[in-house]
């Protein structure tokens, strides 16, 4: 057993000292009849590592990886291009497997880390504070409807119809047990948000409002009017982030009004890996900070006066504060806050714009282009990276048809809104730096395929 | 040389990517929201960010330098097969929403490693999708929480151990229960007589963790199940310690119906700092029916579905709904998978093994010197717990556990659990060799015996750390959680 | 330019403080007509890391690696199964960007591990003392001819049939500038190592003769024997091993009395790299140590009495000794042979014997499957991982013909020895751990197609 | 705590890889040769090994640590891109002997790395199969010798000036010739006027370094070379120093006949404490003729074949023979194509551009308290070389480089080259920043006071290393270079 460093010579001498006959004697507090007398019926036995490599191997072959065929799918997981760097440094040993740093003399990597990140977060977001990070976005956008709900001591919030579904299904769970009220509608294919009829439909009772942005069909609401509508009736405005490279383009939450803004980090550093685990971003103003969710990490001196950096307010979090806690998270996601932090410092702001702008620059050609197929039709007046495409045909069935042809067409709106059938002609396309002019083309020659 | 900040050494116009200068009149469909204003994001390029990273890393301690001997926080070797695997473009490089057709390979990772945590603890079914444990501790209640109010029994308390995680009663709160708290015996486990007391009609659930946060199993378990089970609540059990069972006792014997599995702790995924963690949650049959979105499901030719909302009607109508987008944490999905094919049943049954008998082995090798409140109770689990009775007067557990740093060493697990004063939680794990533990059992002793003799010189450690004791204080009192130019000043 | 830190304000302030205009200023010293004015014609722009990558990518793809098809190829470099730590382990930046260790006092790191590589190699090998590296088993092996020379002051060394002809050439090249002898001949196809003849050729001139243990052939010679005869008339023997693998499962050449054992390292911790880089071993007896060529790691104390190591014996090395140095080797192969040291220290003793004898196995499975295809002879009566096939057609075609099909099948002794056509039908065939009995069917399959 | 060795914690039973155990009764065709003897080598399980490695590892210090100001030796930042590249399957797991059609790819990369390293350097051809430097050295000199031999005027003496790196001397003994130096003129350039006076029909060869060993550009190079070639020897061009000229000077125009590259130095790839290196020559078109096998040869229908024993005589008739087995160190071509397509024909001049300013901001910080004996003999190129001659009397070079090692940085090149007194040789290279400048800059001065001021302190330096001095005499007087029991005692 290659993880096992005793040897049976080893055990010997401990069960000598420890004074039992054997392992199976230090199970006797176990009741006879639950305790296992061999092996667990069912299972192989141990692999060597060429066995256990070449049995992965192979499930992974039976995937088409997103590298290896033209690929355009977003709707909250996008995929950049990450530098090798990035993979390097988060595998060091001491980050890669190092425990949470409750003890900061010697967790000073761990901790700076995480300060620099809040730093990065908190400029990126244009909020005042940050926390260490969250389970991912949908989580943290709960949270920030909960958190919500302690500052305002409101119990109804409004979801925008752009919210991304998951996310949305992710509230109604929480909601459906704690009696909140969730006011929430579906979006329609129309050519903008209709942020008129959110905003008509904030009231006194309202707790906050909930707007993606860009959202869920990459279209870009106004923050700002909202903000100013929400705080005119006391309510918050909770900005949700799915894609963090557009900020590198557009303005930002924080200086559009919004009062929490949670994210999903994994656009940076963090990779697709089908869903998780991705990296929950979250922002506010400092007068909330003691009802924020999460770790926070501090700086601080130590006793001969040097900076140095510590986990603090953990009287707010859940394995001190036990059932009187801020939030549900305890472990959250610092190693992809340390990739997210690690891809960020080495765009920093000049590489961050100029990564938005080469996303920005190949959607417009691939919006312009696919918009041009037959039976194809440009749902968005802007956009940033994602937009959404009108097909005369059902979506979901093109998807699976360009499936079979290798290419990776996008999301469709009849796999996020099964309830939704007008408008199962959707497709949500993402388009990245890592998007080429020929992926473009192929996905224009297969659409036109698929549909004529 | 101290370590400066990004924010000290990098400006916005210094980058590490080469990415083709926005061209001027390209084309611009933002809506007129375009950011103008600098943000104060700052760059550096590749060898400046590689050299400071790598300068600190070598701040921390880890697993990888050295014994992490965290009672309750099992901390193991993270075997480097398991990032390679992670990495496999199959892997990492695919979308959680790809067509089912193009991502069989991930879907059968979930759904060979939910058969083996449900062979492997003798339940039902498992929930994949949970986060972290405390986020599956939040799915087994939710699902209890389902099943009573699918039969109209909605109920109102939680009952959990004195010594129970804090993410226990969180949880319970926070899912909308009053948690009440079931004392615990002279001899560090749940009384049970004290628990059968206050069964009642309107207790939802009991939330044990077993082996306990004292290191002991706890012997009462089925006869604490059935008699919840009369008073027709479920019993929710902790999994954060079921390392020491692996393979050798199936939680499903034992009457629980729901347990989440810390996967960074029993099938070592990385803990990295922080996280990520990943909670799936086993459940008896009584609960599956409530388990929340998406979930895989075999089917008759042989791939392998997700079920996601449009489909769960068909499947599983009873489902509470979804904890989060997509499907789990995948990327600890295929290290756990790793594992535990590595190990097999075989190696699985050693890990609790070789876990107790390391515990066992600490227990007996420092009661002589140190109080161990339990130590009576027969064998430990995993776990070995001490209590700070035999310090003089001005040292504390603090101080020996700081004391440990100058030693080289990782402290252990300190003021937990509540039950014991000064408590000093110690776990091994199986991955230190028998050198490690004599290594950590001699140096612990030394400055036990300085504790016991009162040297005072113990409260100004650590003394060869990167830092020294950090004002805490402060830093709560003050918060300075981001960095600004006057704040760094 | 993501690898340069300065900035153009940086340059600007740096040129201040120098006194010069401009960075070309600073090139006064080249003459003009030799000073390029723009940028050197015909190379391209720089480019980002994804577009390097993909081009690197492209060109991979155009290779069939070795883990993508049934794969039978050794003569000199084995493919193993590497733990995925020693990947891990050697990419640490600590071992990767490490200097040599002329300043011990930082780097122990480093040195502790060469001593202990030296070690490890000098008990693989049973020889007393064993050094830092050489580039590869062809260097070290003629390094070994030329030390030989040195000690017995005699100019003729006797090269085995079963030395590998690359390394035979190497040694042949560096003969026809120093003016040694060199006595060699090809092999031919026969069922043992001709010794005998061996012996009968060693005279009172003879400076070494060097044996390959298993030789190219995958023979076993009788190295006992030889290092007997060899040691009555003077002359030293040198035993080339490049498959050390092997040393799990036969005896050492240093048991068998070799006195100078040198040997290519990869196939522990390496891998196949297209030939490089790989890793020469160098041991022998300790009263050669001083004619020893390459780096020395020796044991000493620190000025607090503290154990610790130093490079040692630089006086023999070329940096130092100039004209008089007793080698061509500066840098060596530092990080390979950390990839094998690491690699043994995961196998231990137990492990290696473990890997032999799976590779003996698999090995004794695959000569007899081919050798009862039609048309097909096995040549080797003993064996360790690899032996030789006579075909009744010509090797090199059925090699070709099979790569066709996607079957890496071996070496054809046509390619190794061109000027030797009587041997064009020998196929030398590898098997290891890393072998499938699947890839066996798959080869035997393929030759009776290909010899029908 | 200190590391024990893997023979003090390891034992032959333990392993860290999981294999069937050898089955009794097997098939054995070992000839009689079983190895039946345990022969002592120690194993460890994964766990153990990673935290060996890891912790010996954070005793070293490298690049990714800090800055080596280490003149001659030229250590820059290494791109992670690289080790990722040549990690991908069809680089790292094909074998050197595969048929030519299943290694177009890697043909391919040594191809394309040929092409850029012949127009970067403006020579005719390219030997790539030499292993490190010294080995290209030898190759270069082997080419001249074959060429000499070829027109029947075999020569005897190789000239090297006094400044050389040792291994120029070496090989030239090494290859048969007779080594004679040349002086060096006060400004610490090539006196060439001794060196045409020296240049007679016995001098096959004159081996030079540009820039050379004291950071200068030998001005005279061009004149050099028509000297000697009208003598009818060749000119060997020492490439280590390549970096401070790449992309603006080519060897070529200057009338070298041969020149190794160390791509780990130009080129950047990874040191690793001691190698591996390349040493691929550039040849003239009048040693091109005589080059080593293997090579690569462009066919007109754009496939590639390498040329061995069995093609050479249709190819190269002349070539010399074989330096090694295989093909060279593919592991570090694909390294160094990557590195040199990333920063393209503008990003290579920025190298040599930004190594040389960073180089002369160097010696300008530093001459007003350090003696730059050529300080006054114009700019210098990559590297700033300075004597002892302020310090006080028992203060030596290495007392402030171990001073250095204090400060947190490594030491600059020492004693070397041998034309200065007590040299200090500084090549910051052009990956680091104004701000590693300024503070190592900083630093020295700091040092250099002490020194200038006779501080016996440093002579105890370093006492903040994982190691004070280390009794060096004694390991070269009685050599302990295994680990036996005994001398572990």
């Amino acid at each position: 057993m290659r993880y096992l460093p005793l040897t049976d010579t080893d055990r010997s001498a401990m069960l000598d000292v420890v004074g039992a006959p054997s392992i199976e004697a230090l199970f006797s507090d176990v009741p006879e009849s639950a305790r296992l007398p061999g092996l667990i019926e069912g299972l192989p036995l141990h692999a060597s590592e060429m066995a256990v490599e070449r049995h992965m191997q192979r499930l992974s072959d039976r995937n088409i990886a997103a590298g290896s065929a033209p690929f355009f799918l977003g709707a909250g997981a996008y995929r950049h291009h990450v530098p090798s760097s990035v993979d390097h440094l988060i595998q060091r040993g001491e980050f890669l497997t190092a425990y949470t740093p409750y003890q900061p003399e010697i967790a000073q990597g761990t901790l700076q880390m995480l300060f620099e990140f809040q730093s990065q977060v908190a400029r990126l977001l244009e909020c005042e504070v940050a926390n260490a990070s969250m389970y991912d976005g949908s989580t943290a956008c709960w949270e920030a409807v909960v958190m919500a709900r302690r500052i305002t001591k409101r119990g109804k919030s409004l979801i925008s119809a752009g919210l991304h579904p998951h996310y949305v299904s992710t509230i109604n769970t929480m909601a459906g047990f704690t009696g909140d009220v969730i006011d929430y509608t579906a979006p329609v294919l129309d050519a903008a948000a209709d942020d008129e009829a959110l905003i008509a439909s904030i009231d006194d009772e309202t707790s906050c409002v909930v707007v993606q942005y860009p959202d869920i069909l990459g279209r870009l609401p106004d923050l700002a009017a909202i903000a100013e509508a929400a705080h005119s009736k006391g309510a918050l405005l909770i900005a949700v982030v799915t894609e963090p490279v557009a900020l590198g383009a557009i303005k930002s939450p924080g200086e559009l009004g919004a009062d929490i803004v949670v994210g999903e980090g994994q656009s940076l550093g963090v990779g697709l890996q089908f869903g998780g685990p991705y990296l929950g971003l979250f922002a506010t103003r400092e007068k909330y900070l003691r009802q924020m969710p999460g770790r926070l990490c501090g700086q601080t001196t130590d006793a001969e006066g040097k900076r140095g950096f510590v986990l603090t307010l953990s009287t707010r979090e859940q394995h001190i504060r036990r059932e009187k806690a801020t939030s549900n998270i305890c472990t959250n996601s610092g190693l992809c806050a340390l990739a997210f932090s690690i891809h960020m410092t080495l765009l920093g702001e000049a590489g961050l714009r100029a990564l938005a702008a080469e996303n920005h620059r190949l959607a417009c050609l691939a919006a312009d282009r696919l918009g041009a197929v037959p039976g194809v039709e440009l749902v968005n007046t802007s956009f940033f990276n994602e937009f959404t495409l009108k097909l005369s045909g059902n979506a979901s069935a093109a998807v699976k048809a360009l499936a079979d042809r290798q290419i990776l067409a996008g999301v469709s709106l009849g796999r996020l809104y099964p309830d939704a059938p007008d408008i199962g002609g959707g497709l949500i396309v993402a388009v990245t730096e890592t998007t080429t002019l020929e992926d473009i083309e192929a996905l224009a020659a297969g659409l036109q395929e698929v549909l004529a | 040389l101290e370590e400066a900040l990004i924010f000290e050494i990098g400006t916005t116009e210094t980058t590490g990517v080469d990415l083709p200068a926005p061209a001027a009149g390209a084309p611009n469909r933002l809506g007129g929201l375009d950011r103008a204003e600098s943000f104060g994001l700052p760059g550096l390029s590749e060898p400046e960010t590689v050299r400071h990273y790598t300068r600190l890393s070598r701040q921390n301690y880890a697993i990888d330098c050295g014994i992490f001997p965290l009672g309750s926080c099992t901390m193991k070797h993270n075997p480097r097969l398991n990032e390679k695997v992670a990495r496999m473009p199959g892997f990492g490089d695919v979308h959680p929403l790809q067509p089912e057709s193009t991502v069989q390979g991930a879907l059968a990772v979930i759904d060979e490693l939910a058969e083996w945590l449900v062979t492997l603890t003798g339940m039902d079914a498992v929930a994949m999708s949970p986060k972290a444990g405390a986020h599956g501790e939040l799915c087994g209640i939710l699902c209890i929480r389902a099943a009573l109010e699918a039969r109209g029994d909605p109920r109102e308390v939680v009952l959990v151990p004195e010594s129970a995680h804090g993410t226990n009663p969180a949880t319970a709160a926070f899912a909308g229960y009053r948690v009440e708290g079931i004392p615990a015996t002279a001899e560090g486990r749940v009384d049970f007589e004290a628990l059968k007391a206050r069964l009642g009609p309107d207790v939802a659930a009991v939330m044990i963790t077993n082996p306990n946060t004292c290191g002991l199993f706890e012997r009462d378990m089925k006869a604490i199940s059935d008699a919840v089970h009369a008073a027709g609540a479920f019993v929710y059990c902790d999994g954060a310690n079921f390392n020491a069972i692996v393979g050798r006792v199936r939680p499903g014997d034992l009457g629980v119906d729901a347990m989440h599995i810390n996967l960074h702790k029993t099938f070592s995924t990385p803990h990295g700092g922080g996280g990520p963690g990943s909670g799936p949650v086993v459940l008896s049959a009584a609960l599956a029916p409530y388990a929340p979105l998406p979930f895989t499901v075999k089917q008759a030719d042989g791939t392998i579905s997700l079920i996601e909302e449009a489909d769960v009607a068909d499947h599983l109508p009873g489902s509470f709904g979804r904890m989060s987008a997509f499907s789990g944490q995948m990327g600890m999905f295929t290290r756990a998978l790793a594992y535990i094919l590595s190990h097999g049943a075989d190696g699985l049954r050693q890990v609790s093994g070789d876990a107790v008998l390391n515990a066992n082995y600490m227990l007996r090798s420092l009661e002589d010197l140190l109080d161990a409140p339990f130590g009576a109770s027969g064998p430990c689990m995993h776990e070995a717990l001490f209590s700070d009775a035999s310090f003089a007067k001005g040292v504390s557990t603090l101080d020996v556990a700081k004391g440990l740093i100058d030693e080289g060493f990782h402290p252990m697990t300190m003021y937990f659990p509540l039950v014991v004063h000064g408590a000093m939680l110690i776990e091994p794990t199986e991955c230190e060799s028998k050198a490690t533990l004599d290594q950590f059992i001699a140096a612990f002793r030394g400055i036990v015996e300085r504790a016991n003799a009162g040297d005072l010189g113990l409260t100004q450690a650590p003394l060869l750390a990167p830092r020294r004791r950090m004002d805490e204080a402060t830093a709560a009192r003050k918060p300075r959680l981001a960095w600004s130019p006057e704040a760094a000043a």
